[in-house]
């Protein structure tokens, strides 16, 4: 036997300042898309002073109202690693029903929409789930979909509200006019804050969205979790089309189309991964406002409207390259 | 010692839990996979040529595959990008910039420029410049691609809007007006524009790093950075290549159109990744291919052309479509279900 | 190795936010002119003090872009600028930016001259403007039951074109070309709005009292050349030589059908739209398209910012208004080849725009 | 030398220098130190054993030798010359190619794309492919290793094992590229092979060893002292010591990898008292489409069966699909006698079983969750009051379990994924463990990886489960730990029991007997 063993120094566990260096990475992370938003809005203010009155703040939020209920939904969707296309068409056919029934159901027709809408989402996360078709399609087809049945229910013509039954959507409260809107939209983030942080459906949408296998392995109730944040999503989608029919007083079969895309910049924007398994409500709400300063606010700041676009087009690009935590994501699709 | 020695491997071995055993024969679903939407396809153009007499017209062939010519080009590029397993969503505006530009390079009524085919070529470099500049995004500070080429699609109808300035220049010049309507053996010239860059692609793709590489990065990224593919250089270079195209098809729609308008490629972007998908070529990644695409592009001109052929109303035309999209890919992953089959 | 990375993305998210900053404020200097005066309260403004604002769907139109250009030159006239907005063609999006507009403005001293996106866009635009106080003229798009003078004392006036005349007009050009018999295709516009649907009326009108004419086929193209290019090929294929004409609800359509007729190389069919955009007015110099109608975009984006404009100067009694100067029908001119020429660049005549003059074009009112 | 190191001096003359000489290297990450001070050197034609536990720091020498990893000092030296490598492609160009432990074959290529990827030399052309060329210079590597698969077949069609044999051909690829003779880097190569495919892997480096030279690295330590010259043994993060196999015996090796004396107890073979009378699993007739056929098993309460049989013979199947995780058909499977219906994992685990995956990291955590929310995962209900978590509740019982099982981990929040795969795998037992009601635990290769330590931690659970009652289905690693552990080893072959072989404490039947029925 000619071996030596040298044993060596057993003891090396954690040090103190590197993993210093890896929380306060995680806090910039978190607070990037506040500086993100604060320097944006300082930009303008500083084109525009007005655009930091009491009045303009709350318009930015009202503006803001739509676009956060449809993330607030989709955002679950895109935590279990799915992506919702159809939210925008189901809250323009959300807006032709409500205006057709309003007439026969008065403030009823507000819970039935969302339930039809809630089933629509339920129908499309029962074929991704049961025929494992991917979300993209799906929600892709769905897309089409519910925008023929909004053309066919209004015959393509804008469907006129009349009477007071969504007033309540639409108008301004208390002393500092706070529009009712953006109190609603705030009890609902609020609902879903508190559902995340204190029932498990946070973890599961995590864990799914992070590793499905493990997930089911673990015996999370992927299926019914799944279908349920599309269920939620769509449900959203119809209650965002409702609170647009409050602000143009009439249903449109094309009413919110344009919202897609803004929805998901503005979930990506906030910072919650697109991939799935990493974000939140917090990071969505700050995504909305940033999404939303771009759109209303380039004018505001006297941007040339030949040119905003482009600005649109790089802010937006500047905004999620300063936000979107890199770790969660190994390679970038 | 002796029997340590001597115990050779242990037999018992672990395997990756579902992986299939090695088999010479394609399976079952990789069959569907491949053939099931040229099977779609077949089963619609006889379902509408039952329906509509106009349809198996030579009239009709001729008009849908003129048709298909801009998606198909199109598609021939967004393949290498959904073959890494990204996205593009800049095509609307990158046509919209390579519009502008073409109508704005060759002779027209807004100025006196007139480089004639290089101003074809040039656009078709502004379009790759595009490109470029997505992949270097992407690559460069590792922003999803759904977001850079957003942005980048922003940008390209922004760019377009500008280059607009009020009035459309109209193309006067007679050669690519002649490219427009001129026809060799009964098709028309730009058919045969994107039979070559059908052509070209599937040689790209086969025959080339950029097609091998692209399908080794969609299949396994960190898998390709072990194997020493300078990853990053081919992702940025798919990217390039599919702007080229968006270019080019920006060109043959202005050429079409004969004014370069910034709509030049409204509604593409969807209906580009539906049928591409709908062919097979899947938004996960090294999955299919161009001619998959080519396939589903296809589908979605039938589609179109035959609904309108047989009548059906214009608004129930996009419902029917999503219908029949789902339902032809429910119909093709059915077999492929799994319990623990993870579907994004 | 990982912080470095990380101060160079840090160093790189400073740098952008700069530059955004930095360009935003470039850009205040030439756009926001007529921002400011919190402090003017009266009903009437010093006219320096006027923000003239007009917002139309996109700059990416000839006929919407020479909308904004006719504003600017009104603007100019009093030494004023325009704030120019689009919005895509977003519902959503128009709604924001005028309520963003209106609470960083000053609305006492505010004109806005809008083209909604829909009729339906019209009531809370005019609901925000009226609550506001701020002046508005709409035009083009609105809700047959809101009228600017059901207790709207800023919502001065609409200013619209008779849809059903104008698809007459252009069927009726059309079926003379075609020497009155024949069939025709129809491109409907975006099946949405009431511009759509007014113009094919009139074609059904102009159908109705030329038995000859038989209407082939009809699909919508959504106003957009791409989608007219493709619909009319298809169109051509199911009935071929049987097309003898094509009534386009806009121009944008039937200089694609225009288009697809050539590659099909059908030479001789009768092309008709609305809006004479530049392009299609040569055409119908050329002889290639058979007629359009002219609604004077530059007019149309001077004239709404000048009534609010003599509104806030008090040379126009607003309350002194007939209901028919406040819900219009304005001229509309048919363009054929006698008169192409003339029209080839459309151009705003400011004397169009003085108090007295604003509505010299009504032709009637809005039925 | 380094000092350090007392040598056996090897046979070859100490003239020869050392095609590869790794001198000092040192590495730290963030929060730990990977290498501190790794010196050994590779002769020409020489295979060189590379042993240690995990965490040793194989792996991050070996990403090291390739570029995927550089070291904070320390130098590396190819012939001679010093060389900071950049990545895989200019270690490859060196003349240093490895075989991944984590495969690096692209599902979707065919096998000819794969053995020449990023290295295609002739088979491309002022950059196009030809595919004449690229199928034949493949062929001509499958066929150094004996290998029938076909070039052309999809790398995703083939077996786990067939698949390392592709990596194997590819790394040889190598040889004709570089001029000079490769270093050939084979990380656990056997790992995944079977008897016959280790034997011709074995047979190839022997015949490659007449034109490269072979760093061989395996937890196996039979495999490393039959195949190699000598044998450098690394602990934590530095060289410990350098032997030649015929000096040393396993038990040594063993030793010095762990620093401490572990011979022979490390099974508790002693601890496994007999199983219960009361049958607690009984399946009849369990099929599953095209892997198993009509399989009868009886599990008794505190008993371990160990399921045995190559790779194919249907065992991962059957208990997936009792996990419910695979769909299958069967005259009865009952608990307690009443039937069970495991449609899915979540029924499954409602019915008090828990699986514990031998993909770990794939199938087995969320490694982005914190320790104590994996641990909880599958029976959330149990921290919960009503809809609501309740997470002092959960923070106490993780923290219990933490303590219990002696997971290493700076909280009960930390990020699973950022432990140690020992400590993952420990978290991963905890989270059946945290019901009380845990009746039947299947063991999918539960110490796959482990080193030595933490898998004497396992065993040792295994038998305080089996005194509690729980039932466990055991696949393992080695027919050795599978026996050892076992009240009844169950031999599949070809989708069927083929015997059933008690295995009683005192009287193990030996490994030879178990193999006969497997093969």
């Amino acid at each position: 036997m000619s071996v030596t063993d040298k044993t060596g120094a057993f003891s090396r566990l954690g040090d103190g300042p590197r993993l210093t260096q890896s929380a306060r990475r995680q806090l910039l992370l978190t607070v990037m898309p506040v500086i993100v938003l604060a320097a944006l809005v300082a930009a303008i203010a500083i084109a525009n002073p007005n655009f930091l009155r009491a009045s303009s703040i709350w318009t930015v939020l009202d503006s803001a109202v739509p676009l956060m209920i449809l993330a607030s939904g989709a955002m679950l969707v895109i935590l279990v690693g799915g992506i919702d296309l159809s939210v925008a068409s189901l809250a323009s056919m959300a807006s032709v029903l409500v205006a057709l029934w309003i007439p026969a159901l008065g403030g009823w027709a507000v819970p039935v929409v969302i339930i039809v809408c809630a089933l629509a989402g339920l129908l499309q996360g029962a074929i991704h789930v049961v025929a494992q078709v991917p979300s993209f399609l799906v929600t892709l087809g769905g897309l089409a979909v519910w925008s023929g049945v909004a053309l066919l229910a209004s015959g393509a013509s804008t469907i006129p509200v009349s009477g007071t039954t969504l007033d309540w959507t639409f108008t301004r409260v208390g002393a500092w006019n706070v529009p009712s809107a953006v109190l609603i939209a705030a009890a609902l983030v609020a609902v879903f804050a508190l559902v995340l942080a204190f029932t498990p459906v946070r973890r599961w949408l995590i864990s799914i969205g992070s590793s499905e296998p493990a997930a089911l392995m673990a015996g999370a109730p992927v299926t019914q979790t799944k279908i349920a944040a599309f269920v939620v999503s769509a449900a959203c989608a119809g209650f965002a089309g409702i609170m647009l029919v409050g602000r143009t007083f009439s249903g449109a079969p094309t009413l919110a189309d344009s919202l897609l895309l803004p929805v998901v910049a503005a979930i990506v924007v906030g910072g919650t991964a697109i991939t799935g398994g990493f974000g939140g409500i917090g990071r969505t709400i700050v995504g909305v406002l940033i999404i939303t300063v771009l759109r209303v606010g380039l004018s505001v700041a006297g941007v040339d409207s030949s040119y905003e676009q482009i600005f649109y087009g790089v802010l937006v690009i500047a905004a999620v390259a300063m936000t979107i935590d890199r770790s969660k994501l190994p390679f970038v699709k | 010692m002796a029997p340590a020695r001597l115990g050779l491997a242990p037999p018992e071995t672990g395997r990756a839990p579902g992986s299939p055993r090695p088999s010479r024969r394609p399976d079952r679903a990789t069959i569907l996979a491949d053939f099931g939407p040229l099977g779609a396809l077949v089963l619609l153009c006889l379902l509408f040529g039952f329906l509509s007499p106009q349809f198996a017209t030579w009239g009709n062939v001729r008009n849908v595959l003129d048709s298909a010519s801009v998606l198909a080009v199109i598609a021939v590029g967004l393949t290498f990008v959904l073959l890494l397993g990204a996205i593009d969503l800049s095509i609307e505006g990158v046509m919209a910039t390579a519009a502008l530009s073409v109508a704005l390079l060759v002779a027209n009524s807004r100025n006196d420029l007139d480089f004639g085919f290089m101003g074809v070529l040039a656009a078709v470099a502004i379009g790759a410049g595009f490109g470029l500049a997505s992949g270097l995004l992407s690559t460069g500070l590792k922003i999803p691609s759904f977001m850079t080429t957003l942005g980048m699609s922003a940008i390209g109808i922004g760019i377009a809007t500008v280059l607009f300035g009020g009035v459309q220049p109209a193309l006067r010049s007679p050669e690519l007006a002649e490219w427009a309507s001129g026809q060799w053996f009964g098709l028309t010239r730009l058919t045969y524009v994107a039979v070559a860059v059908v052509l070209i692609g599937i040689l790209v793709q086969r025959y080339t790093r950029l097609g091998r590489y692209a399908r080794a990065i969609g299949g396994a990224e960190e898998l390709a950075l072990l194997s020493g593919i300078p990853v990053r250089r081919y992702k940025t270079l798919a990217f390039t290549f599919a702007g080229a195209t968006y270019g080019l098809a920006g060109v043959m729609v202005t050429t079409q159109l004969g004014s370069g308008i910034v709509q030049a490629g409204v509604g593409q972007n969807f209906a580009a990744i539906t049928a591409a998908v709908v062919g097979g070529t899947l938004l996960s990644g090294g999955r299919g291919g161009v001619l998959h695409s080519i396939v589903g592009v296809l589908i979605v001109t039938v589609l179109v052309n035959g609904l309108v052929l047989i009548g059906v109303s214009p608004y129930v035309q996009g419902a029917v479509q999503g219908v029949i999209v789902v339902a032809a890919v429910v119909i093709t992953a059915w077999p492929l279900r799994k319990r623990l089959r993870v579907v994004k | 190795m990982n912080s470095t990375a990380i101060r160079r993305r840090r160093g790189l998210a400073v740098a952008t936010i700069g530059f955004a900053a930095i360009a935003l404020v470039g850009c205040a200097d030439s756009g926001a002119g007529g921002g400011g005066g919190d402090e003017a309260a009266a009903a009437t403004c010093a006219p320096e003090d006027i923000q003239l604002i007009g917002q139309v769907r996109n700059e990416t139109n000839p006929y919407e872009k020479s909308w904004l250009d006719g504003g600017d030159a009104f603007a100019e006239s009093v030494g004023l600028t325009q704030t120019r907005l689009t919005y895509d063609g977003e519902s959503p999006k128009q709604q924001e930016q005028l309520r963003q507009a209106i609470s960083t403005g000053n609305p006492e001293c505010m004109v806005l001259n809008v083209l909604p996106n829909g009729d339906s866009d019209t009531t809370p635009i005019v609901k925000e403007a009226d609550a506001a106080g701020a002046y508005l003229v709409t035009q083009w798009n609105k809700p047959a039951d809101l009228n600017p003078w059901d207790g709207y004392d800023t919502w001065i006036s609409h200013i619209t074109f008779d849809g059903v005349d104008s698809g007459r007009q252009i069927a009726e050009a059309m079926f003379e070309q075609m020497g009155g018999s024949g069939g025709i295709i129809a491109l409907q516009g975006i099946l949405d709005t009431a511009a759509a649907k007014d113009r094919f009326t009139g074609l059904q009108e102009a159908l109705a009292e030329n038995p000859d004419i038989e209407l082939l086929d009809e699909q919508t193209a959504d106003f957009d050349r791409t989608t007219g290019f493709e619909v009319t090929k298809t169109l051509i294929t199911k009935h071929g030589d049987a097309i003898r004409g094509v009534w386009a609800a806009n121009d944008d359509m039937a200089l694609g059908a225009l288009q697809a007729l050539e590659a099909a190389g059908m030479s001789d069919v009768a092309v008709v739209g609305i809006d004479a955009v530049p392009e299609a007015v040569q055409a119908v110099a050329d002889g290639t398209m058979t007629a359009t109608v002219s609604v004077d975009g530059p007019w149309q984006g001077g004239v709404g910012l000048a009534m609010g404009y003599c509104a806030l100067t008090g040379e126009l009694d607003v309350a002194g208004l007939s209901n028919e100067q406040r819900a219009f029908f304005a001229e509309q001119t048919l363009i054929n080849a006698e008169n192409a020429e003339e029209n080839l660049t459309p151009k705003a005549d400011l004397e169009d725009f003085e108090c007295g003059n604003l509505f010299d074009r009504v032709t009637g009112p809005v039925s | 030398m380094n000092p350090d190191i007392e040598t056996v001096e090897a046979e070859q003359s100490p003239g020869v220098p050392p095609v590869l000489a790794v001198r000092d290297l040192r590495k730290r990450f963030a929060e730990t130190t990977a290498l501190d001070g790794v010196t050994f050197e590779v002769r020409p034609h020489e295979v060189v054993g590379l042993i240690g536990e995990n965490g040793a720091g194989k792996s991050t020498l070996l990403k090291m030798l390739v570029g995927l990893a550089r070291p904070d000092s320390g130098t590396i030296e190819l012939r001679g010359r010093r060389v900071k490598m950049r990545g895989i492609a200019q270690a490859g160009a060196a003349g240093i190619g490895m075989v991944f432990q984590e495969q690096s074959l692209i599902p979707n290529l065919t096998v000819a794309e794969n053995i020449l990827l990023g290295a295609e030399g002739p088979a491309v052309v002022g950059g196009l492919y030809r595919w004449r060329e690229l199928r034949r210079r493949a062929q001509v590597q499958l066929d150094k290793i004996g290998s029938e698969i076909s070039v052309d077949a999809l790398t995703e069609s083939l077996s786990f094992a067939d698949r390392q044999l592709v990596e194997v051909a590819k790394v040889l690829a190598t040889e004709e590229r570089t001029n000079a003779e490769p270093v050939v880097l084979l990380d656990e190569p056997t790992s995944v092979l079977d008897r016959d495919e280790t034997e011709v892997l074995f047979a190839q480096i022997e015949r490659l060893r007449t034109r490269a030279s072979v760093v061989f690295v395996s937890h196996r330590l039979d495999e490393v002292l039959r195949v190699s010259d000598r044998v450098y043994v690394l602990r934590n993060g530095r060289t410990v010591a350098e032997c030649v196999p015929g000096d040393v015996d396993e038990a040594t090796l063993r030793k010095l990898m762990i620093g401490r004396d572990l011979a022979g107890s490390h099974y508790d073979e002693e601890r496994q008292l007999p199983a219960r009378e009361a049958v607690r699993l009984a399946v009849r007739g369990l099929t599953v489409k095209g892997v198993c056929d009509h399989i009868d098993l009886d599990l008794h309460e505190g008993e371990v069966v160990g399921i045995a049989g190559v790779q194919g013979s249907g065992r991962e199947e059957l208990c997936r699909s009792l996990f419910g995780a695979l769909a299958s058909r069967s005259e009865s499977v009952t608990m307690h006698g009443r039937p069970l219906n495991a449609r899915s994992p979540r029924a499954a685990i409602a019915s008090d079983i828990g699986y514990v995956p031998a993909e770990r990291r794939r199938e087995g955590m969320v490694g982005s969750m914190s320790v104590a929310e994996n641990i909880t995962l599958p029976h959330i209900s149990e921290v919960c009051a009503g809809p609501l978590l309740q997470r002092r509740k959960e923070r106490a019982l993780a923290e219990e379990w933490i303590e219990r099982l002696r997971i290493r981990t700076p909280s009960a929040s930390a990020q699973l994924g950022s432990l140690s795969g020992g400590n993952q795998q420990k978290a991963v037992l905890a989270r059946w463990l945290v019901s009380d009601s845990l009746r039947l635990l299947i063991l999918d290769h539960p110490t796959r990886g482990l080193d030595v330590g933490a898998k004497t931690e396992v065993y040792q659970l295994i038998r305080d489960l089996t005194a509690d009652g729980v039932s466990v289905l055991l696949m393992a690693d080695s027919l050795e730990e599978l026996i050892a552990m076992s009240h009844r080893v169950l031999v599949m072959k070809d989708g069927r029991v083929a015997e059933i072989i008690d295995a009683p404490a005192g009287a193990k039947p030996a490994p030879l007997r178990v193999l006969e029925g497997m093969v």
